[in-house]
C-alpha cells in the first residue's frame, strides 16, 4: 500500500473526531471533511451492534438525510440533531473567532471580499462538537484577531451557546481548543512538521500540550477503506475531488 | 387556450417587476432563474433589492453587474468551484451597494416569519458576530420567557415582493414541480405578490396535486404570480437532473466580468439578444 | 437481520414513554396512532402531557378515559360526524384535566419555534379571546419593531418528548411515507426524542429519499426514534386510500364510552388484549 | 324544476357572497359553504376572461390548494392569501363574538363542553371577509353576551386586525356586520320568514336594514349547477351530505 497522503491523514483524523456521534452535517465544498464523516459512517456501522450514523453532506443527494429545504439543517442543529459540524475562515484567530467576510480596509467596503458568512455565525453556538477545519495554515490565514467576526468563539457573555469549537485541524497539526481558557493548545503534529513551523506560521498565541505528539495515521484497513468504498461514495458529492485525489477509485 | 396564469416569456414575467422590487432569489445549486435574471436586465430594471436565499451566485452577479441592484441582503456570494463572482465584489470594492450582510438561518427565520406575516421572529446564535453590528435593524432582547437574563436576536420578517424561481415544469393546473426544493416553497410564500416562475416546460398530462406522493412536491398554483416557459431557462447553471452546468460558459463569463469592458460585452453578446431555446 | 430501528410492536414503542412524558398526537383524519394509543393504555402509562396537533379525536378520547392523561392541550377534541367524544367531555366536567384551550395556528406556530429551539415565537389575532385569560404562559407584548403601540402574543415554544405517528409504510432505510402529511414531519421535527411511528408494512424495495418525487413525501428517519408495525394500526379510524373508517365499530365506541361501566367493558374487550393484525 | 330547498337557497347566497374573491378556504363539516365556494369557482371561470378562483376545503384531497400541512391555512392567511373564511360558533353574539369551546359554569368546568376554539381566535383577525355561518337560529345559538369568547368580535383595541366578519347567515336571514357601530344590521329574510320570527329567535339587538328585502332565491340555471356540478364535486369531501341533499347528483 502507498503511502499517506495529506488528505487520507486528515480524512482519518477527522473520522476519529467524529468517534461516537449519531449525526454529522457536512458544508458545501469540503470533501474532506465529506469523506471523513463517511469514514466515520462505516465504522460505526461496523461497531456490536451496529449502529447508524447519519451523514449530510450539502449538496449531495445520496448523503442527505433532510428533505425540508435548506432551513432544515438550522433547525436540526438547534434540535440537538447535529452533534457535528465543520467551519472554516478566511482569518481565524486564537479566541476562535472566524471571518468569512473579508480583510483589510473598512467593512463593508474591505479590500478582500470573500463569499460571506454563511451560516456560521448560529451553527457555531449550536453545533455541540464544531471542528475548525482550514488547509492552509499561514500567518495570513491564522492571525491575532480577525479583521471581521463572522461568528465569535466561546465568550463569558451569558448567551444560550450549547456548541462551539473543539479544536482545528490544519495542514500542520491539530488544535485542540481549551474552552474555559478561550485558547488553542497545540496536541498533535502532522508527520514531518515540528512545532517551529507551527510557531512560524501562526499568528496567534497558543499553548503546547505537555504530551504532544505525532498525529496518528491511518493503518492499513483504515487507508483501504478511504481509497475505496469511502472514495466510491464520496463521488456523489465531489467527482472532480476523487478523480485527482484517488483516481483509482473505482 | 392559454389559461390566465401562463404569460409568453421570461420576458412577459419581468415586465412585473418594477424598479425598486424586492426580490427573493435562491442558491445556484438547482433552479436559478438565470433567464428571469436577463429578462430584468433587458428590461432596464434599477434599484432591486436582492434577498439571496440564503446565498447567491450567478443571477446576482449578472443582475450586480447590470446596475439593477441598489440593496443586496445575503450569507454569501459564490460560484462555488466554477469562479470568482467579480461583478459583487466590484461593487463591495466601490461601495455601489447598500450591504446587509447576514446568515444563513436569519434569512431563513424571517422569511418563515414573512410567512407567516409576523413582525419578527427570534432566533439563537448570532451574538458576538460583527455582523449585528451592521445590523441595525436587527435588535437583542432579553427572552421574556427566561427566570435569568437570557438575551437574544429578533429579526425583522422579510416579505419580498416576488420570489424568482427555475423549475422543471409545471403541471397543467399550473401546479409547479419543485421535488424536495422546499426553499422555492419557502420563499414564493413569503412573497407578497408570490413567485415568477420559469419552467422548462408545461405537462399538459400530469395532475401533481392529484396524487400524495406528487402533491408533496409541488408549489401550490396559488403562490405562482405567473409562469412562463424558458428552455433551459437555468443556463449557464444546471438544473437537477435535466442538465448539467457549463463549465465553458463560465469560465467565459468569469473571464469577461472580470472588466468593466468585458463586462458590457458579455451582456452584449448574451443577455441583450432574447436567447434563442436551442441554445 | 432487524435494522436498529424497527422494533417489534407498538407495545416496545410504548415501553419507551415513561409516565409524565409529554407526547404529540394528530388529528383523525390520516394516521391517527391507534395502536399507539392502545399500547400506552396497555403499559397503564399515567400523567402524560397530550399536544394535539392542532386538534384530536379517538385517541385522545381514549388515553384520556383509560387515565392516562393529566395535562391537555388542544384546540379541539372531536369525532366530527362520528359521535361524541364522552371521555374528554367526563373529565372536564369532573374536572380531573389539566386543559390548556388553545387555537390551531398557535400550537402549530409553537411547534415551529421548538423546531428551531427558539424559545417563544409571536402570533397575530387572538387578542379579544377569553382563550389568553386562561393561558398565563402566552404573554401579549409590545411589537418592538413597530413606531406606533402594536400589541401582539407571545406563545412559549412546544418541544414534546415524542410525536406519535401512524404511517404507510418506512422504506428499507426507516425513512417514512407521509406524502403531503406536513403536520407529521413538524411533530416529530419538534419532539425532542423524535416519533415513535407504526406503520403497516416496511417495504425493502423503497428507497424514498433517491428519488427528488419520492424524498419530498417523507418524513426522514433522523426524526423518528423507533418504527414498529402495527398493522391497520389506525384501527377504527382510516388510513388515507389503504382502509376507510370502521363506522359501526365508532358507533359502537359511542355507546359505551358514554358511560364509565361501558368504558371499562370496551377496554377489556378492545385495548386490554392485543389485537390480532388480521381483526 | 323542483322548488328551492333550504340549503340550494344558503349556497346560492354563499356564493354572492364570495364575489370577487380570488381564494376561499373552508373549514370541516362545513358541507354548505363547500358548495358556496364551488359555485363561486363555477362562476369566475365563466367570467370574461375567466378567473381563476382557489378553493381549499379541509379534509378534501380534490379541492385543496396546499400541500404544506395544517399551518399552511393559517400562514395563507396571514400572507393575505384566504379572501373569505367561515366560522359558526355554539354561541354567536350582538357584538359578533363567537364561542366554541362551552356555555354555563364556570370555564374550564363548562356545563356543556363544545369541541374547542379551532383557528377561530386567529383567522377571524386575518380574513378580510369572515362569513358567520349557523343554520340553527335560536335564542340558545343567538345570545346577548357568549359564555366564553373563542373569538372576539372587531373592537377598538389597536390591535392589528385587517379581517373580521361581514355579516351572519342562519336559516332565516341575513344579517350584515356594521363594524364601525359594532351591530348586526338585518339585511335580508329568507322566503316565508319575518321579521317577527327572527325578533323572537334572536337573544342580542339588532338593527333593521331600511330597505330590509328577500334573500335573493337562484334562478334555473343556478339550481341546475347546484344540483349537477356542483353537488357532484362536493361529493369528494361530502359523500353523506350529497346522498341525503342531492341524491340525484351523479
Amino acid at each position: 500500500m502507498s503511502a499517506v497522503s495529506r488528505q487520507e491523514l486528515l480524512i482519518h483524523t477527522i473520522a476519529g473526531l467524529l468517534a461516537g456521534c449519531r449525526s454529522v452535517a457536512v458544508g458545501a465544498s469540503s470533501p474532506i471533511p465529506g469523506a471523513g464523516a463517511l469514514l466515520a459512517r462505516r465504522r460505526a456501522a461496523a461497531e456490536t451492534p451496529a449502529r447508524r450514523l447519519h451523514v449530510t453532506i450539502l449538496g449531495s443527494r445520496r448523503h442527505n438525510a433532510m428533505n425540508s429545504g435548506g432551513v432544515e439543517l438550522f433547525d436540526m442543529a438547534a434540535e440537538g440533531r447535529v452533534d457535528a459540524f465543520f467551519l472554516g475562515g478566511g482569518q481565524i484567530d486564537g479566541a476562535a473567532n472566524i471571518n468569512l467576510v473579508g480583510a483589510g480596509g473598512e467593512y463593508p467596503r474591505m479590500k478582500v471580499r470573500w463569499p460571506g458568512s454563511f451560516g456560521s455565525a448560529y451553527l457555531y453556538h449550536l453545533v455541540p462538537r464544531v471542528i475548525l477545519f482550514r488547509e492552509e495554515h499561514t500567518r495570513r490565514v491564522m492571525v491575532e484577531k480577525v479583521d471581521f467576526i463572522s461568528a465569535a468563539g466561546p465568550r463569558d457573555d451569558g448567551v444560550y451557546r450549547p456548541g462551539g469549537p473543539i479544536g482545528l485541524l490544519t495542514d500542520l497539526c491539530w488544535f485542540d481548543f481549551d474552552r474555559p481558557r478561550r485558547r488553542f493548545v497545540l496536541r498533535s503534529l502532522h508527520p514531518g512538521r515540528t512545532l517551529e513551523e507551527v510557531r512560524d506560521n501562526t499568528g496567534f498565541a497558543f499553548e503546547v500540550a505537555p504530551d504532544l505528539g505525532p498525529t496518528r495515521e491511518p493503518d492499513a484497513a483504515t487507508l483501504a477503506s478511504i481509497r475505496g468504498p469511502v472514495a466510491a461514495e464520496l463521488r456523489d458529492a465531489y467527482p472532480r475531488f476523487v478523480d485527482r485525489v484517488f483516481p483509482a477509485a473505482a | 387556450m392559454t389559461p390566465d396564469w401562463l404569460l409568453a416569456s421570461a420576458d412577459a414575467l419581468a415586465a412585473l417587476v418594477p424598479d425598486g422590487a424586492s426580490v427573493a432569489i435562491g442558491t445556484d445549486n438547482s433552479g436559478a432563474p438565470m433567464e428571469l435574471a436577463r429578462a430584468l436586465v433587458r428590461r432596464g430594471t434599477r434599484d432591486l433589492h436582492v434577498v439571496c436565499v440564503p446565498i447567491a451566485g450567478l443571477p446576482v452577479d449578472l443582475l450586480i453587474g447590470a446596475g439593477a441592484v441598489a440593496t443586496l441582503e445575503t450569507s454569501a456570494i459564490t460560484f462555488g468551484e466554477y469562479g470568482t463572482p467579480h461583478r459583487f465584489q466590484a461593487a463591495v470594492a466601490r461601495g455601489s451597494l447598500r450591504l446587509f450582510d447576514a446568515t444563513c438561518p436569519a434569512i431563513y427565520a424571517a422569511l418563515e416569519a414573512g410567512r407567516k406575516d409576523i413582525p419578527f421572529i427570534p432566533l439563537r446564535g448570532l451574538i458576538g458576530s460583527d455582523l449585528l453590528k451592521h445590523r441595525p435593524d436587527w435588535k437583542v432582547q432579553d427572552n421574556p420567557f427566561a427566570a435569568a437574563r437570557d438575551p437574544i436576536v429578533l429579526l425583522p420578517a422579510i416579505r419580498p415582493d416576488f420570489a424568482l424561481i427555475h423549475a422543471d415544469y409545471a403541471d397543467r393546473n399550473g401546479h409547479v414541480f419543485i421535488g424536495r426544493r422546499r426553499d422555492a416553497a419557502l420563499m414564493a410564500q413569503a412573497a407578497r405578490h408570490g413567485a415568477l416562475v420559469t419552467v422548462e416546460e408545461v405537462r399538459e398530462d400530469v395532475d401533481l396535486m392529484a396524487d400524495e406522493t406528487t402533491a408533496a412536491a409541488a408549489l401550490p398554483a396559488i403562490y405562482a404570480r405567473a409562469v412562463a416557459i424558458a428552455e433551459r431557462g437555468a443556463w449557464p447553471l444546471g438544473l437537477d437532473e435535466r442538465y448539467g452546468i457549463d463549465e465553458a460558459h463560465m469560465a467565459h463569463y468569469g473571464e469577461l466580468a472580470r472588466s468593466d469592458d468585458g463586462f458590457v460585452r458579455y451582456l452584449d453578446t448574451h443577455v441583450a439578444p432574447r436567447r434563442q431555446a436551442a441554445e
